[in-house]
């Protein structure tokens, strides 16, 4: 199934797109697209262990299931304010 | 009142929306964009939103704060976009019966809107350097952070 | 801007008077009239003030929260005369670096005004009643006290 | 000499009047006006313990010394905000 991925702030610069689609294996959880997405853009491990994650605009933890309606979001640690 | 906006923020409509009968004490917070921290002078801001995700997570604090605290209504809007030194960034309303409720509350909002909602700044510096604010990451102090 | 007035109060103006581009933080506390209290249904208030000495002691409290905190700027306009259910009896405005600075000397101040500055109010309620609020006083709990 | 003396709040309402003149000997502390104004004003003392001075002002002990230029203002316990 096809994902898409929505980057933010500094993981946008560092991937240079704020948007981009990966394929992944039905029933795949969180965790198996982030790999997927850190074998396509390796720079983002720079803040890799930083990195925070939503599902459908929900944080959400690696083991979070994903489906193809998933908008899945990656961003650093939050700034607004 | 829960909004992200590419406006100025008319805080006197944010303030005004909160205001009740019921209600002895209102408190308003307002984030404004510091010229300097420290040695750093900061030319602008740009404040980048998950617009959706934003959205919900502000009306998640309102009812949050709501079940914490006696609140009679709560507003929350947030600027996006480039602002300078002096604009104010975010505005949070709160209206209590009693003013120690007011105040408790309108700081827990606040200080939970900076951890959660996924809204980002980028500072520029009068010297040319431009950084993301990535708390726990190694970017340089910024002008607004923490404030 | 430290003041009384008998007209409606521009909290809108209270808070832009302390804005600065060394704050990161503006907190602003309204009193407004409350309808209810209890069982009490409040018609409306009048506040009296000793002017010079309300107005002196009103700076004496600007002074000292600058003193107990890193403030930039401080606003106090208090109103005078009749005022009616939801209405803004007080305003406090306070601009500091950072935000939980802002807070405590927000808070810091009307707690402080509402013990030193002479200033009183009438309650007159729903049912004719008319009382002075006078703390340690034996008249009823009124529309406005304690916020 | 004369001592100008304002009354607030629920002292106006009490004495019936917003500002009264007493006659006090030279070098009179607050505490020998609080007599004079008691006497004049017996109503007075049905609040007496939770009253407050000022002269010129400034909240005042009884034992602050008057002089013919002093203002004092007589009301209970603030309560403005």
């Amino acid at each position: 199934m096809k994902i898409k991925v929505l980057f933010f702030a500094k993981a946008r610069s560092l991937t240079g797109c704020s948007a981009h689609e990966f394929e992944v294996a039905d029933g795949s959880c969180l965790h198996d697209l982030t790999t997927s997405i850190y074998t396509v853009f390796p720079e983002l491990l720079s803040i890799g262990s930083t990195l925070l994650w939503a599902v459908n605009g929900k944080y959400s933890g690696q083991d979070q299931i994903l489906s193809d309606l998933s908008e899945v979001a990656c961003f650093p640690p939050v700034s607004g304010g | 009142m829960i909004r992200l906006t590419e406006d100025v923020i008319n805080f006197e409509d944010v303030t005004n929306s909160v205001r009740d009968v019921r209600a002895g004490a209102v408190v308003l917070f307002l984030g404004t964009v510091r010229e300097i921290t420290g040695s750093d002078e900061t030319s602008h801001l740009f404040y980048e939103a998950y617009p959706e995700m934003a959205i919900r997570c502000m009306h998640e604090l309102a009812d949050e704060a709501k079940q914490r605290f006696p609140i009679q209504a709560v507003a929350i809007v947030h600027r996006t976009g480039t602002l300078g030194p002096g604009d104010v960034s975010v505005a949070i309303a709160v209206s209590t019966p009693h003013r120690a409720q007011a105040f408790e509350a309108g700081q827990w909002l606040i200080d939970s809107l900076k951890e959660r909602v996924p809204i980002w700044k980028q500072e520029s510096y009068k010297d040319g350097r431009v950084d993301w604010v990535h708390p726990g990451l190694d970017a340089p102090a910024a002008g607004k952070e923490p404030s």
